[in-house]
């Protein structure tokens, strides 16, 4: 009834490979946004993978459309599988208890996330005097080993120690606890995240004169959440505005500059 | 940011080697491996730019300091989508540098100053990564996802290798695109956008283009609601009920708004916004506002 | 089963303090767009305050979203309810019964208001000549007291009479009517009223190249009519494609003083 | 209409006293007190407005001419709502009454000509009616009802109490934030509406937005529908039906638009309209078309 | 249980009127487009007018619609309408039956009226001829004259021959291959065809830049076709955006030039 | 109206004949008549405008050459919808001819030139077939015909012959008012045309119209959809399924981008698009992909 230390280690290691982004680069983007790879490994390594994967997909359907923009997420679904899976196979939990551990274990893995960034924040100063001594090694060291090694400080051990021990505390404390005031404020607090990125990334775009095109797509979907308008529909949708603003902005100019030139005629 | 305008014309070290295709796809997938591993909260993503950059600042500039100066101009923030931003802006840095690199080995006064390199980068980062984070990681991941569940639900591994598989061959390859296309768009825009308006008119679709796709992603993603319900001579009333028939959506669009502009007034102090949003979103939850 | 004499004052006085718009000023904007008020008066005045209240909740729900843009109402709720009420409390109406009273009293109220409106357009001469002296009190006088007056000279008499004499014949009246060509012409016309106002209001704004923004607006509401968007909704968006186009417009002015410059400069 | 320059420089008789904040605050109030009181159809609620401003205009005119051309100027045809348009305008007119007087008081050239006050009202007072209208008495108001109701169904008092102090608290206070907005916005305004386009700019965007939100309440608000029916051979057809599947809402707009061209053709003869208006629709009614 | 010679002959006459479109000239619009007319001749010539008009107008529903931007047509209505009205009357089947028969047979139709575009690629040659001549009574017989017997040499042997000799060929075949893969075929391309049409309107109205206006109208129609908005209103939509386009544009250029003036005047 | 100036000084062959409202007519019913009846694919219906002008430029142009001319113009490639395009083409192109042969006479420079002709007929050709076919044929059409099925389901030859009957009527009479109006329009606007942007801005506000009811034509009017379907591990993906899910609408705007962008490369080659999209979505239907 509890993970074995190997198996501990072997899930931890996962974990620790996709959160500090190494496992094979910008590819970790689907095993960090979404459970399944997860929970495959965790299947694997605990020897049942097939139910392993039909917990994984019940975890999966509540984290559809997670993702990090501006680098925000609202929950780590990575982490949650890489803790419920295991809860769930060893406690015999169908897939639907699995979510009731999975969803406050993801929001606090999305502050372990965080605090790697924070961490990361002290490395760049290394980059920084590398750059200066065009120490390209000290670059290499400074930009992509020292903060996997980070990640792998912050990650192995938690969920080692998560993993190892945790999983009968937490399995007790989920059923005790869910539906508590803790896990209210949890899930406001990872509904409200996202903002952060969206809000960065609205900054670094920088067009202040813009931000009405912000609220029109922010308040269009609102008017049109019941006709579920598809992401890629309100994309062309914007790119047809974009294009037509600049389009009449450049004729416009180009009117004036030929009035202007036939009325310089006329004197 | 147009304050300096560096004409320095420096003695000439040696001529620039030429940049090859080969050297903008080794680029694309150093920028595609190192990515997010060096994220910090200052520069978020700069770092990994610098490192895709590396092996060709090295052809570039054989002069030590202008070597120098260049590997410190892509260690300002930075911040982009991996696919559209990352592709795009590899292939358009190598190629604004390699012009420069070329202007100042030929002691030319240089088109390509400072302020130019970082207002492009600037001026497209935050865009494409509105559009690159809806299409790809919102839309495009989640078919490939949606088209395996079945799978998985039946057990079977295939409903995990699926997606990651294919989306992973998906990015590289558009990313790898992206980063030709903007190599070649690069050259021409590099004199395009001193005078030209055309570049200008480009930047500024993508950029209301940008915005559009937060407002979008803000609509769907962030979700704030009042819990808040009070019951007087026994008629129930909730606040999010009552904030509907005003201004649906009001909630989460006064939060992004509350981060932006403390983000206006501050500066980008991420960590802090993160904190600070917590605690306050705690509270509200904890007396039964949210 | 009548209106007590005194009972029949009252509630008269009341009315013309609220259509002559002299109770607290601007607050009578509600006193007048809604029946509520009233109603309460009304049911203190007659003794049963409760179902009064009841009568007046229902009677205000036809009356949801009703004012007076650019100084024309379909209807005049509070004089409705100031019949309505009385001949629902003395005759034992249900709630939804009164309702039937209401409609046709308060459309033909709003005649009675217009009626006001045609009859101070002879003051204001006055107000005119006393502008011309700088008699201030006499601007007063002009401009806040004989309106007044003509106010109450309008509806005292009218709801005191009504009130009354009038209750049991529109009790009866209303009862065999309800339904016919008269009651159909009255709510036709009350429907199409309020056109006035908003045509008027529109020719004030005196903008007509920017006629197609009032045009775009009706027809989206008319195609969004099953989306349920609100008014707040619809202000925010109106803000928005206003801000962009005079935006767009000053943005290409700059744009073609750009390239003008610049290409004054080529020469 | 700004063909007359009245640059006519008159003899001082005594400097103009300052306007307070408390004057501005008076002024509202007393605006919002008088409001609809002389309403009628050929000024609408300009008297309302004049008695407003009264206290300040006998402030700043010691010259007993100067005070009677102020007095008309504020008696010429005026509409508008009470809070958003009524607050703004006594802000702005207080603001644009002190520069004028004070030019006037040291014989400057007048930039404040009585072109420029009745313009700027006449180009405000339409639009924010429109805003007004539909914020305050189509949203706000119905809010604090549809929050009281419950309480009336159940026969209590509070249900009709409670809407009415809210609203008036509510409005007597935007409306006062308005006024010291508009006072402060009036002063620079004063000098940018002579030259700058800042100011076109916003009277432009505030005609768009009211234009638009009459166009919102046109379609909540006219109801005109067909009652038209007819049978042939056995079928019955409803000319509101067809109308629908051409254009639904075409006859409310009909309407609207017919008024307003009346207006535009014959000027704005209310009283005229609305008898007309009741005739043809009443006609139409008894004989079955409407 | 066959069509009788005159009778076949008489239908192909009104169908080559019709397809020739000389008779009543643009009147054929409506014939054409639409089976009504054509199934009620069907009737007459056949001697049981009610029951035909009860066929056709089932085949209307499915052709509810249907007309011909740019000169492509998904189907030929009135060449359907003209075989399976026949077809029904003597095959003696219900009308939604006779819809299964007219489905085919217009995709058909369709091809034979683009047949008659093509030969009339050459009737233009003589047309140029003529002009150059100056000869108007040539002018006449090529513009006029050649083109309707083109459409007869087409139509009438055509139909004749279908009605005469086709009929029970044609029900049997529908009998027994309705739902098989050529009908798919000839669904799928008629669904296509369509496309052709308003890709030369597009082309021919040759604005490139204004494309961005197709494609915003295109994806309105897909994100509300719940909402069900009819054609005129979305064609006043298109009209006051293009208003708004056209008049920001020129108050651009106007501001341009104020702007321009008046900076010209400070110097 | 506007009269006519008639300053004949018949030195040349012939003086132009005045136009009358009557010549309008009949070219207007010419036009009517003619319309489709010499459809071609590479002519389309010029022919039947040039039929239908043929009496006017008679009377116009005296000498032989010029009228040669004349023909010749108007047999160039001509597209549009028979009432709004037809009607308004006739008017302006006999308006035009009208000035042109004036101008021919006196010996003038033109300024009625052959492209300004040519290119007032290509620029309103499109857009106004694009407005017409939506309103004629696709409403007001179906209109008619929505009234009268019931009829036609009883059994009742009227069902038929009343939409017959009222559209051909509707049609030849807007088309008459488009004619007409067209004619006085075309008479001021041949010399707004050359220098003034009054027309310029017509033309564009049409074409935009004219496009947009295109795209609203195309998104209900082309039909594709993939039929696609298979099976996983027992589960079943339906291709159009998983394409709605990203963008709905996405294969009708291929096929329609497909042909546009084949006749921009390869100019307006119907037969050949015709056939070639027909073998395509066969093939495509065939092996179960659509
Ligand atoms: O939003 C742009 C970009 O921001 C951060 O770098 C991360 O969250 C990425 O996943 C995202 O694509
Ligand atoms: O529309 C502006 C204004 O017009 C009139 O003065 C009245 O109907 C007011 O209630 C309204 O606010
Ligand atoms: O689209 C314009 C026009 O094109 C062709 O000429 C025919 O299809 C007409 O029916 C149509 O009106």
């Amino acid at each position: 009834m509890t993970v074995q230390t190997w198996q501990a280690f072997v899930i931890a290691l996962w974990v620790a490979l996709v959160e500090s982004r190494v496992l094979f680069g910008g590819a970790t983007t689907t095993l960090r946004f979404t459970p399944m790879m997860t929970g495959m490994v965790a299947g694997l390594v605990l020897g049942n993978l097939s139910k392993a994967m039909m917990i994984v997909a019940a975890i999966q359907l509540i984290y559809m459309g997670v993702f990090s923009p501006g680098g925000q997420m609202p929950s780590e679904p990575a982490i949650a599988a890489a803790v419920a899976v295991p809860v769930a196979l060893l406690g015999g939990l169908k897939p639907a208890a699995a979510v009731a551990v999975a969803v406050p274990v993801g929001l606090l893995g999305a502050y372990l996330y965080q605090f790697r960034l924070f961490l990361n924040t002290f490395v760049v100063h290394l980059t920084d005097k590398y750059a200066e001594k065009l120490n390209d090694r000290g670059l290499t060291l400074s930009i992509i080993w020292i903060p996997v090694l980070v990640g792998f400080a912050l990650f192995l051990p938690f969920m080692f120690v998560t993993l190892k021990f945790g999983v009968p505390v937490i399995s007790a404390f989920v059923k005790s606890n869910s539906g508590t005031l803790i896990f209210h404020i949890l899930t406001v607090i990872g509904g409200g995240l996202a903002s952060i990125g969206i809000a960065l990334t609205v900054y670094v775009i920088g067009k202040k004169n813009y931000i009405p095109f912000f609220l029109l797509a922010y308040f269009m979907t609102v008017m049109f959440t019941k006709l579920n308008i598809t992401m890629v529909t309100y994309a062309i949708i914007g790119s047809i505005l974009a294009f037509i603003y600049v389009l009449g902005k450049n004729e416009a100019a180009k009117l004036a500059a030929k009035n202007n030139n036939s009325s310089d005629d006329e004197f | 940011m147009d304050k300096e305008i560096s004409t320095q014309k420096p003695v000439a070290k040696g001529a620039p080697e030429k940049v090859t295709n080969r050297d903008i796809f080794r680029a694309w997938i150093r920028f595609y491996f190192a990515d997010e591993i060096p994220h910090s909260f200052d520069r978020y993503i700069a770092p990994a730019l610098m490192w895709a950059l590396m092996p060709i600042l090295r052809k570039l500039y054989k002069d030590e300091d202008q070597l120098k100066a260049a590997y410190k101009r892509h260690l300002l923030f930075f911040n982009t989508q991996i696919s559209w931003g990352g592709g795009v802006l590899t292939g358009i840095m190598a190629s604004l540098e390699q012009t420069r690199a070329q202007e100042t080995y030929e002691n030319k006064e240089l088109t390509i100053t400072d302020d130019l390199i970082y207002n492009t980068k600037a001026g497209l980062m935050g865009a494409l990564a509105g559009i690159g984070d809806s299409i790809d990681s919102g839309t495009v991941q989640y078919i490939f996802i949606a088209i395996a569940l079945p799978w998985a639900q039946q057990g079977s591994a295939i409903g995990a290798i699926f997606p990651f598989v294919a989306f992973s061959v998906y990015q590289v390859l558009i990313g790898w695109y992206f980063a030709r296309t903007g190599f070649k768009l690069g050259r021409k825009a590099a004199t395009d956008i001193v005078g030209g308006s055309q570049m200008q008119g480009i930047i500024e679709g993508l950029s209301i283009l940008g915005l559009f796709m937060m407002g979008i992603l803000a609509a769907n993603y962030v979700k704030v609601t009042s819990s808040l319900q009070w019951t007087l001579s026994g008629k129930k009333f909730e606040l999010q009920e009552i904030l509907n028939t005003v201004l649906p959506g009001l909630l989460p669009l006064v939060v992004v708004g509350g981060v932006y502009f403390y983000f206006v007034k501050r500066g980008l102090k991420v960590t802090r916004a993160l904190i600070g949003l917590t605690v306050i979103l705690g509270v509200l939850a904890a007396i039964g506002i949210l």
